[in-house]
């Protein structure tokens, strides 16, 4: 059995520490508080490891360094906060389109605009979703710990791998420059997923041909697979069909179903006291920590309460939610902005429980207290 | 011990973030607790005010924001002005005894200790401050040993000032010991 | 043997979609020669392209190839080729896509003297949407967003590119259409940034408004209007009024960035490998 | 026999009428589908400009030998 | 009274010229179909009226110009769709944070990426909300008809006038190619709104300091008012305040209100045979179209269908669905996209009734036809 | 009367943020010297600045002044300027800022002649992040991103605009503030697009990490690094050799934006004025 | 009139675009109908096939789009071959007389007309093909009158191109009569 | 009288050193708080330079009329 690693150790350092055993070679950034620590961490580890750091001009280029590297089979990120999260969707959205992994991490930081650029949010909880035009898929987690932000960094590889798709991280500036006790898995013992590649030979090999699982298979280019990809709506061979409506029927849903099939492997989510819970705290980056000590403080006072704690937030855990609608009193959101999530907590409750939502959009974490006060309200 | 507050709160150049992750890291390495470790930022903070949090408890460390610290560490008077009406009935203050006025609720205990002198003067470097700080916050609060933060100090400085850091974690601890 | 462009195509996706007498195609044929006669093997030549008509030319070219968004291709190209160094990276662009929405990522990258080879496709025109002026659209000239003839000054995008440092420059047109294969191949051959800007016809967008109604008209125009470097010094400053050079601006020998940053991996690995042991 | 062989692609021709304008021994013309057509091949001098600029790709110009 | 003008007008021309009858002088855009014809009308119109028509090197720098024109005094305008949009995004928030007025089209295409770029969609739909980070507040108009195009302009200069605030108009392939009849009012009878201006001394004017309507009145520049603006977290001073936890509060807070305070003046609705409807449609854009149709053929076949026809998409009109939620047995909402305000929908309607998402996502209309076989399915 | 600066500063944003021997002040002293010799009306006065240490300059200074997003001051200020061509336009940009993420708008202001006065800040770092690497940061210096020294080549940025079409160009640096203010001063004067780079010292971004460890001698390096253009041609490229220029580069007469677009609303106007009324 | 939908499919050059707006307007302005004018778009369709949908009805038009329309007015083999199979039994068809193969459901009305020989000899320019469209359109059909059409036409040409215009749609009102 | 009236603002003083170093005539000095102090003001040329290259605002010479 291989070691584990006791450690203290930075949110941003662990992010960048697990890309490399997640087996990252490859990152494009552009600085930005608070997330530069991820880049200045890798400017370091990649190269050491035989892989490539480079600060682009920009974040829109930084965004496409990532996709061309990974488009040549290498691993790749970028880590960036809000402007430069918003500068990168185009790019994002041309991943899912033509459906390359790579791990985006948004260090997210108060907003709107230049907003509160070294104070902790969660603002971008619904940007991250419907950050780019069209309609496309995405998964996005969002961490609460500093070994919560390894593993999930690791998870968000392989998610991304293993369904051709971006995969963003959504931390925030408390998660991002706390440094924490870590107890870490042995790296040998951890499980990477690589890219699946295909069995056709080059004739016949068409890169836009899925397999049952909804995911096409990977023909690394240079290897005597002469294809074309492209953003427009496209067919099996990679050509543009910028007029077929049965093409982009079939690839949208595609898209967006190779991703639905697999929502329970995305979903992460952890339920706390749920058990007897007449109130529940539904909770998730930085703020699940607060809400943690909340259900530890009222259950010392007697209070049932319990705390439905997600790592996933797109997909959304709806069923997470729909287990204990009926059961609690009352759900409370707590987030870091004026009201995301509860929106979809919202959809799936709202005819069985109530929802409170609890925001704070002033550069400050909820405190347990304030969740618990919310609590008394409700009960 | 369930739930140990420290801020430390200097000016940069005293090593104050150094300081407190190495205490961080004592605690949480060499002693076996949990331990969080978080500093201030913000783009008007250049070369002026700087701070360490530093939570230490046997369970873990949910929350991590420091509200009303058990133990305040100030280095300079801006920091005892900033954070002294956060303080609780039993907090403790070590504060360096160039600091002049401390107004603190009258149940908290406050320590003036010459910290950035000994470092200056008896250790030889005002860069080793932070030493100093933790060798009297270990002798006077025992929120860490001595032998933890030594073996926590040497995994994270430069080779080469062992012997200077292990003097000034020694000289601390022993103006730590004396108000006791 | 002389190579034809046929042999280089994806024959099912023909005929392309340009218009008749669209310039693209000819500068695409010019490169496929350049290729074929270098004797690449195409299984290791990436042609990456932005969006515009000229970007679609990668759509019908048997290499490996990939379409990306609009300006930014050459900011893909920069990360595949860091992840395959070992591959011919060459990317095509328009005017708008190159000069306009991309033109930071064109200064940086030929900073940077990475070995990706450019070519781009200069018809004055925003094609692919209709006829809209671009930054190479020259000044006075009519557009379906300039109906009063353009205010706006032109980049000399050849000098532009050499300021930011590409050390090999080139310019050439579609009438001159040897002269850019050879250009091309030069480029092709070049050890770091290399830039090739081909002057050719857009007769929808471009020559129906500006007083040039057929494709003919246009390669004319170019005829008149090019005058090779070699012969400029010749020429009095009269002479060369209204005109444009072609031919080979700028040929540098200098470090290339892939080569640097392995040289800086070396070192790195000497620091310590990590992997996961940290 | 002349000296070079012609393979024209009257399907992908988009009858730009290129090649015509700028054949220096008016060897190629238009055919009543304006498209490609070679009739003076005697007077072709291999030079291939036809082909190079034909943006359609729709001229083979070969030397048999 | 004034003459009313009947005219056969496309829908991007019926944009670009009410734009110059609300009063625009100023335009800066980048090509991308099916949004062009607005900047190829407003290259003839504007400066033929004293404006400036200025095409910039990318969507980004026209977002940019457009808020700088506008900073100058000058209402400002730009068009764009999907890639555009997105790249629009980061000075969208800004003009949200610092409060400038301006107006932003979408005339949206098929996507995600570079998708189906001629064909209609509407995939935009939450991106407008939430496309750029931070928690902005921002107001979304959608035309489904070339008038409502030509009024929606004018109305969208004037709510940008007088919140203060960035106005998009969500339009799409089909109302922006269509042309159409249209019987528009005199020019001189329609009601224009110039920003308010500031009455206090130079020495006295806070530039952030909001009347009770949460707007803070204008200064123009040049005429003394020497203020400073920063997209940063700022006081009333306009100072950057990145640290202040009251200020942001307050500022996000009043950002919100302002926009919330003047709902009933922003949210324009029309229901159409909803009296006595035993099933609605929730429609918007050019599928209230089909809609529109739909009810008309289902009438004559005796099935109570009513319409809930909304231009203003965002702030969302959560009172006009609550209205019918208990006297229909289903709200059906079609829109070309995988499903996007139908959970707007489903957070104030599902207590009470069922909702029932339709949607098409492959570059065509959703038909009448397509609609009613859905509502034979819900009755 | 000299002006002092002190004249021209929102007093109640003083002391500003930046760090002890940040050369940003220098610089902005020597903008703000220049406008009131000039005897400029400072409601009149726009400065527009983007995001980093460089682009805090306009919150102390007394003129019309606004912030924006990082890296497009100069596409708002292009707006701006449209919307009002009577005011004077300042831009206050950075390495990082105008160079980096703003590169393109820097190339297409000056390609187009617009009369805005552009003022780059180069600390050869990004400062207010904390020291990564910037487009002009020299090749093998340390930032955070580059812990073996970095491999990029750099910009000459006065080369670049000057190639992009600006009409005045020119550089001085922190230490020559007397020459720097005369070269502002003559920017100002400039109708067109003008430019004055200013190589100033971030001691705690680049300073530090590069054996230079106070202002002063960073300064110094400015001192011995500098080589006035009028005497650069009377030494010979060994003496060049790692030593940049500075003074007036490009100082050339070309019609300006705004006039040209003021003509261009003449003759629209004669073909109808719409209100509405189409 | 409830709802009547047409069909002009043609050749970039034919002016088929132009021809639909003619259409539209006159029914609009002129007649005091409802119409709405849709013109296919598409990156592949250049200097190849064009298209105009143009409905016309005394009720306001919501859904735009036509899938069955009352008249296909084909000006090229290629637009009869891609919308035969769209037309229902009412449907009437104005094909050119170049066009050779119709293959339509027995009961379309197909009416062969010179329209595209008229323009190019009788009245001498192929760029009128439009005119002459229109006029043999609303002879047989009657969906707009001919001095609608002239109206709107006049309002939506060059100026300098009246009599041409005029000459047009005058011989294709003829052509139009003679085939009722 | 000196030719030169220094008026210094110590509290904008950032303590950085740059008048003090680059005074051609070493009329400056740092005071005990580091921040800048007139010594030797009857050395003074006037030349400015203090003044031009203080970051912090903090250096205002006036010459005496
Ligand atoms: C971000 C973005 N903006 C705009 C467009 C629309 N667009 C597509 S092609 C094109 C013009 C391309 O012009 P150019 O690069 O000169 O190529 P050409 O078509 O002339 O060959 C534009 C503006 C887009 N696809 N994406
Ligand atoms: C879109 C975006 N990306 C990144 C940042 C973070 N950022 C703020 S300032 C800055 C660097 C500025 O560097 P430079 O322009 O050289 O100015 P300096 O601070 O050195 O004066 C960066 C990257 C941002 N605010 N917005
Ligand atoms: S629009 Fe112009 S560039 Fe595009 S295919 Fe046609 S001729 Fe070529
Ligand atoms: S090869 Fe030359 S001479 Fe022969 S047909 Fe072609 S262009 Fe004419
Ligand atoms: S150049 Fe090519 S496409 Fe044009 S007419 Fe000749 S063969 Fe046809
Ligand atoms: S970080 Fe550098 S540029 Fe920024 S204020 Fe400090 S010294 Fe100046
Ligand atoms: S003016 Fe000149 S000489 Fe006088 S103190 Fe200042 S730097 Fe020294
Ligand atoms: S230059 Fe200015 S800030 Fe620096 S020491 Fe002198 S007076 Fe103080
Ligand atoms: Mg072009
Ligand atoms: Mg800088």
């Amino acid at each position: 059995m291989g070691k584990k690693q006791v450690k203290l150790m930075q949110g941003n350092e662990a992010c960048a520490e697990a890309a490399i055993v997640a087996g990252a070679r490859f990152f494009a950034g552009y600085p930005i508080t608070p997330a530069t620590e991820i880049a200045e961490t890798l400017a370091k580890l990649l190269p050491q490891n035989g892989g490539t750091f480079i600060q682009m001009e920009d974040e829109i280029a930084s965004m496409a360094a990532v996709i061309g590297a990974s488009i040549g089979g290498v691993k790749s990120m970028t880590a960036t906060s809000g402007p430069g999260f918003t500068l990168k969707q185009e790019n994002l959205g041309y991943a899912a389109m033509i459906e390359i992994p790579c791990v985006i991490v948004n260090v997210q930081r108060g907003g709107p605009s230049t907003g509160l650029p070294t104070l902790p949010a969660q603002m971008d909880v619904m940007q991250a979703r419907w950050g780019t035009h069209g309609d496309h898929p995405i998964v996005v987690l969002s961490p609460s710990t500093v070994y919560e932000f390894y593993i999930l960094t690791i998870k968000a590889f392989n998610f991304a791998e293993m369904l051709r798709t971006p995969v963003i991280i959504l931390s925030d500036a408390i998660v991002g420059h706390l440094r924490e006790k870590v107890v870490l898995p042995d790296p040998s013992e951890i499980e990477i997923v690589n890219r699946k590649k295909t069995d056709v030979s080059p004739e016949k090999f068409l890169p836009f041909k899925a397999d049952e699982d909804g995911v096409p298979p990977f023909a690394n280019y240079g290897e005597g697979y002469r294809y074309h990809m492209t953003s427009n709506n496209h067919d099996e061979s990679g050509a543009p069909a910028t007029n077929n409506h049965k093409v982009a029927d079939a690839l949208l849903r595609r898209l967006h179903n190779k991703v639905e099939k697999r929502r329970s492997e995305i979903i992460i989510t952890d339920e706390i006291m749920m058990d007897d819970a007449e109130v529940a705290v539904f909770a998730y980056g930085c703020t699940a920590r607060s809400a943690f000590s909340a259900v530890e403080i009222t259950r010392e006072q007697g209070i049932k309460l319990g705390l439905i704690k997600t790592q996933t937030l797109w997909p959304f855990p709806y069923e997470a939610i729909k287990k204990y609608a009926n059961q609690v009193k009352a759900i409370i959101v707590p987030e870091m902005n004026m009201g995301q999530l509860v929106g979809e907590v919202e959809r799936v409750a709202c005819k069985d429980t109530k929802v409170t939502p609890l925001n704070k959009f002033d550069g400050r974490m909820i405190t347990p207290e304030e969740i618990i006060s919310t609590v008394k309200e409700v009960i | 011990m369930e739930r140990y507050e420290i801020v430390i709160s200097g000016f940069g150049g005293q090593g104050v973030v150094l300081g407190g992750i190495i205490l961080a890291e004592a605690a949480a390495i060499y002693e076996d607790k949990n331990a969080t470790h978080n500093q201030s930022y913000g783009p008007e903070a250049r070369g002026g005010a700087s701070k360490s949090e530093v939570i230490i408890s046997d369970k873990t460390v949910h929350y991590p924001e420091i509200e009303k610290p058990d133990i305040l560490v100030a280095l300079t008077q801006e920091a005892v002005n900033k954070f002294a009406s956060n303080l609780k009935e039993s907090s403790i203050v070590l504060a360096d005894s160039s600091i002049k006025e401390i107004n603190v609720a009258n149940q908290v205990k406050v320590y003036s200790l010459p910290i950035i002198e000994t470092a200056a003067i008896e250790v030889g470097s005002e860069l080793v401050t932070n030493m100093v700080t933790l060798g009297a916050l270990a002798a006077i609060t025992k929120v860490v040993s001595k032998e933890a933060l030594e073996k926590s100090m040497l995994s994270r400085i430069p080779k080469g000032t062992e012997e200077l850091n292990l003097k000034a974690l020694a000289k601390g601890f022993e103006i730590g010991e004396q108000v006791i | 043997m002389a190579v034809h462009v046929q042999e280089y195509l994806r024959l099912d996706k023909m005929p392309h979609i340009w218009c008749p007498g669209c310039g693209t195609g000819i500068v695409d044929g010019a490169l496929v020669r350049a290729i074929g006669n270098l004797g690449y093997n195409r299984d290791n030549v990436m042609v990456i392209t932005g969006i515009g008509c000229s970007a679609r030319s990668n759509a019908i070219l048997d290499f490996n190839t990939f379409q990306t968004t609009h300006g930014r291709a050459l900011s893909f190209a920069t990360g595949f080729k860091l992840a395959r160094p070992e591959m011919k990276v060459i990317v095509i662009t328009g005017d708008g896509d190159g000069s306009g929405i991309g033109g930071n990522h064109l200064i940086h990258t030929a900073r940077r003297n990475i070995d990706i080879t450019t070519i781009l496709i200069n018809n004055s025109i925003y094609g692919m949407t209709g006829g809209q002026y671009s930054p190479l659209t020259p000044t006075g000239s009519f557009a379906t967003t300039a109906p009063y003839g353009t205010v706006e000054d032109t980049f000399d995008v050849c000098k532009l590119v050499e300021a930011a440092g590409a050390t090999y420059v080139a310019r050439s047109t579609a009438y001159h259409v040897t002269l850019l294969e050879q250009l091309i191949t030069s480029a092709l051959e070049h050890k770091g940034f290399s830039f090739v800007e081909a002057i050719t016809q857009c007769p929808i967008g471009y020559g129906r408004r500006n007083k040039m109604k057929t494709p003919t008209e246009m390669l004319k125009w170019q005829k008149d209007h090019a005058v090779n470097i070699k012969a400029a010094s010749r020429l009095s400053e009269e002479q060369l009024e209204g005109k444009f050079l072609i031919g080979e601006f700028v040929v540098k020998n200098k470090a290339e960035y892939t080569e640097k940053y392995n040289k800086l991996k070396e070192e790195a690995k000497k620091e310590g490998d990590f992997n996961g042991k940290i | 026999m002349s000296k070079f062989n012609f393979i024209i692609n009257k399907k992908w021709c988009k009858t730009c009428k290129i090649c015509v304008d700028f054949c220096p021994k008016n060897v190629l013309f238009l055919d009543e589908n304006n498209k490609v057509e070679v009739r003076n091949i005697d007077d072709c001098t291999g030079c291939m400009m036809c082909e190079y600029r034909c943006p359609d790709y729709a001229i083979k110009v070969e030397v048999n030998e």
